[in-house]
């Protein structure tokens, strides 16, 4: 076991953004509960800028961190530059992951673009 | 405060033990040497043999010191197998690592290896075992309980099936968990061959043991000098052995009392869990496990978040085997008694140990109810569950 | 008066040793747990790791700790050819049982082996092995220092003549008796394997080291838990390894001075020796030598017969290895060197230890002559040899 | 290795009857210094009976004590009595050996046989 540092125990101890948001803009869900852990993302958006994200998780302690931080890079930011944000910007955010639970960064990663394309589709529908 | 509840994974020293170590720090010589020295150490080894001897039920020269359990796993199984030519073994699909990645290993190097299937609290079926014997079956392993789940294996029904069917079969048992936590008798459980270490009875990291019945031949798979009959050679861990001696000593005087008491307190800590969370699952048999472990499916939760925040408030546990944290997988044990994987993943085990007390555990179920539902809250599994 | 002439079979634990040791006695977790208890067992760990891996010259990341030192050899050989086709290997006349058997395991398990001669001082040529390298050399072991009699090896030669041939093969050293009294540096040295054993300087037995240069892929042969990269299962014996950590740390500090000291005393005892007793030959290299180590033949008497009036006056001296008293062979070593058998049998290793003094090597001149004299006496030999 | 008992230690610390008997009547000698020990045993008959017997010995602590043990055996004995003595009746009376140790019994037996059998001889040849 390698040890989580500060920063990932500071997201899991208070993680920011735990929740839904019901009248979300885009939903982003990954995983499965066969292969690990399950991430929502939920987003807000206006007028091309995250006012808000918020998450669910089921997982373990990066996976949460993980979570809380990627809301945390996003709110605030443009579709643009939230598209950009990748799991190595989670990791530099969290000081580190240990490479067993790099995993989890990517599925942050992962749940913030589908929240993006899951709002960009709902656009489109519109 | 403080509260161990991870003796499954290893566990404190006792002090009589840390005064043993103390005592036998200046007994330094090389047990294998002639002189004083020497004696004195082969004295303080053999008085250790005896003592471990005497808590297996076996005769001390069936007995050899080791570095681990894990190490008499594999001196057991490697060992026997290096010495037969027969070409099939046996186990069980909820054996520790030490025993299960040794099968699997033998597996892709020429061995027909059967994985038994466990009943839903994990245990072994007599007669399923019975049926999969064959002609050239050389080595049965079955463990006495499991590390995760407590469950204990009705190890003797097996040995009489395998006597049974044939003399040659060689039986090993696991019994690294069992001792000290069941009655341990190698006579009448009828084995070949039995591993323990130290740590698990609050004895000193770094020293196993294991018995080889008189008459089945063993080679070493490790090789060096004679010791330990050159089963396990290098320079003897006396003062680790004669600890491991003092713990053995320890854990069989007043074993019953000892053991009702830690039942005492793993069944308030159990019936405390299912009164004040809901959805959730024990793990395990209800009544052949052991008395100090209780393993929970905490539905909709994760295991290692769980043991995280138990940990922020002193409370040491572990999802189930120490030796797989670290790994990304799911209980191989809890998959095995059929939890699909997301119970499978939200499961921790409580190991308690003849330190605990009353108090220690009104403390995690003060703490324990609201962990899990600050992580039901978090977690997208929780609404849907509530929606079924 | 006790003195304690027997540090190539093992050694005293270090105060220091004791006391770290002690310290660390209630730190008990289990390393690979996740909680706090198993996370300050793993920074002793780590710390430790960090201390011994200095001492070699190596990251911590190419060490892994074992049970001891002929566990280090055999994870290092054994484990290196489970990951091979290549079936030729090298090693010489004169290692430890703890190589030497497993080669000669190998050798009778399909595998080709050259075991070079050494010359008379025991040292094997570089040019010798140069010659021995094949196509289909997987692993060549050496040892750093000879237990017996404490020649040292042209490592680095033999290192280079290796690379100059192939950068395939493996090159294994077992430095248990070469560390600590000796510079040792695996990078200076070329080495991609080096074993070392806590217990031959002053740390505690059961506890061991190989470093494993990154890049070199071994595979585990004890099979368990993925404690130390999977390569020594086992639940981590924090508390010796503890110990072995301090052990190198003040076993690093002046080391030059100590073994100045030792070696003072070594010679003292050599030429007092030399002058007080006829019909002796001294083994061993005159100047590549542990200077620790003094190994001498006392023609027509019996080399058990020395030890034991030894130990009655309060000696500890041993024949050669602690590994191989109670067999009656004669020294592999002292033959490899061009004893006789009668020679052979005859010889006592003196090895000294950081906490050796003048007076006690005074003490030992002075009953040593006595004791050869009388068990001449009772020879049927000594009277032949006059005659001649 | 196994411990020696009280008694050979007795004999190797004070091992009787050491040396050569110059005017022996019988010697045998056993073993050879490649495969370990050797052992020259005197003796000195007179009507029959073993009146004295020495040895001389290369070996460890036990061929010490067992060429000690097997001459105080042999003294007084008549040559009938003297050669029904067995390397067990030596462990014996040493209170036991260590398994690989009792090879050393066997050579003083063989010592014994071969110094009656060259007393034996020498009186043929008178
Ligand atoms: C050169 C050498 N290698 C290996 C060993 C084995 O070390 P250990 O007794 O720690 O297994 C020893 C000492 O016994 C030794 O001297
Ligand atoms: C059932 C079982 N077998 C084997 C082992 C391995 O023991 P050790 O860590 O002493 O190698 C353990 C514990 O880790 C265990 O629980």
């Amino acid at each position: 076991m390698e040890q989580y540092s500060e920063k990932v125990m500071e997201h899991f101890r208070n993680p920011k953004n735990v929740g839904e948001i019901p009248d979300a803009d885009g939903v982003g869900r990954v995983g499965n509960p066969t292969c690990g852990d399950i991430m929502e993302l939920y987003i807000k958006v206006d007028k091309g800028i995250i006012k808000d994200a918020r998450f669910k998780t089921f997982g373990c302690g990066a996976a949460i961190a993980s979570s809380s931080m990627v809301t945390e890079l996003v709110k605030g930011k443009t579709l643009e530059e939230a598209e950009k944000i990748s799991n190595k910007a989670v990791i530099e955010a969290l000081d580190g992951l240990p490479p067993v639970k790099r995993h989890c960064s990517v599925l942050a990663e992962e749940a913030l673009k589908k929240a993006i394309e899951d709002y960009k589709n709902r656009q489109k529908d519109v | 405060m403080r509260v161990y509840l991870d003796n499954n994974a290893t566990t404190p020293l006792a002090e009589e033990v840390k005064k043993e170590m103390a005592d036998s720090a200046g007994i330094f010589g090389n047990a294998s040497s002639m002189h004083k020295d020497g004696m004195l150490s082969r004295n303080l080894l053999e008085k250790a043999r005896q003592k471990v001897s005497s808590g297996l039920g076996c005769s001390p020269d069936e007995l050899i010191f080791t570095g681990c359990g894990t190490e008499s796993d594999n001196i057991a199984i490697q060992g026997f197998l290096r010495g037969t030519d027969k070409k099939h073994i046996i186990t069980s699909k909820i054996e520790h690592p030490a025993v299960l990645n040794v099968f699997k290993y033998l597996h892709n190097n020429g061995y027909e290896v059967t994985y038994l299937d466990v009943d839903e609290y994990g245990a072994v079926d007599p007669e399923l075992l019975a049926g999969a014997l064959r002609k050239d079956t050389a080595l049965v392993s079955i463990m006495t309980a499991n590390n995760e789940i407590g469950t204990i294996q009705p190890v003797k029904e097996i040995s009489e099936r395998i006597r049974e069917y044939s003399k040659d079969i060689v039986f090993h048992t696991d019994a690294v968990q069992g001792f000290g936590k069941t009655d341990i008798d190698v006579k009448k459980m009828g084995v070949d061959m039995m591993s323990v270490s130290a740590h698990k009875i609050n004895g000193p990291k770094g020293v196993g043991a294991l018995f080889i019945r008189k008459g089945v031949k063993i080679k070493p798979v490790f090789i060096g000098g004679h010791h330990e009959r050159g089963l396990r050679p290098g320079t003897e861990n006396v003062q680790g052995i004669a600890g491991f001696g003092k713990a053995v000593e320890i854990a069989m005087a007043g074993m019953k009392e000892k053991n009702e008491k830690t039942g005492r307190l793993r069944d308030k800590l159990k019936e405390g869990i299912i009164r004040s969370i809901p959805n959730i699952k024990i793990n395990g048999h209800p009544e052949t496990v052991l008395p100090n472990t209780l393993n929970v499916s905490f539905r909709d939760v994760e295991g290692e978040s769980i043991i995280m925040m138990l940990d922020m408030e002193g409370i040491s546990v572990s999802t189930g085997s120490a030796c797989t944290s670290g790994t990304l997988e799911a209980s191989h044990v809890l998959l095995s008694i059929g939890l699909d994987h997301a119970s499978a993943q939200g499961s921790v085990r409580f190991s308690l140990g003849v330190y605990n007390n009353e108090q220690e555990i009104g403390y995690v179920l003060e703490k324990l109810p609201g962990i899990i539902s600050r992580l039901r809250d978090m977690s997208p599994l929780a609404k849907k569950s509530e929606c079924k």
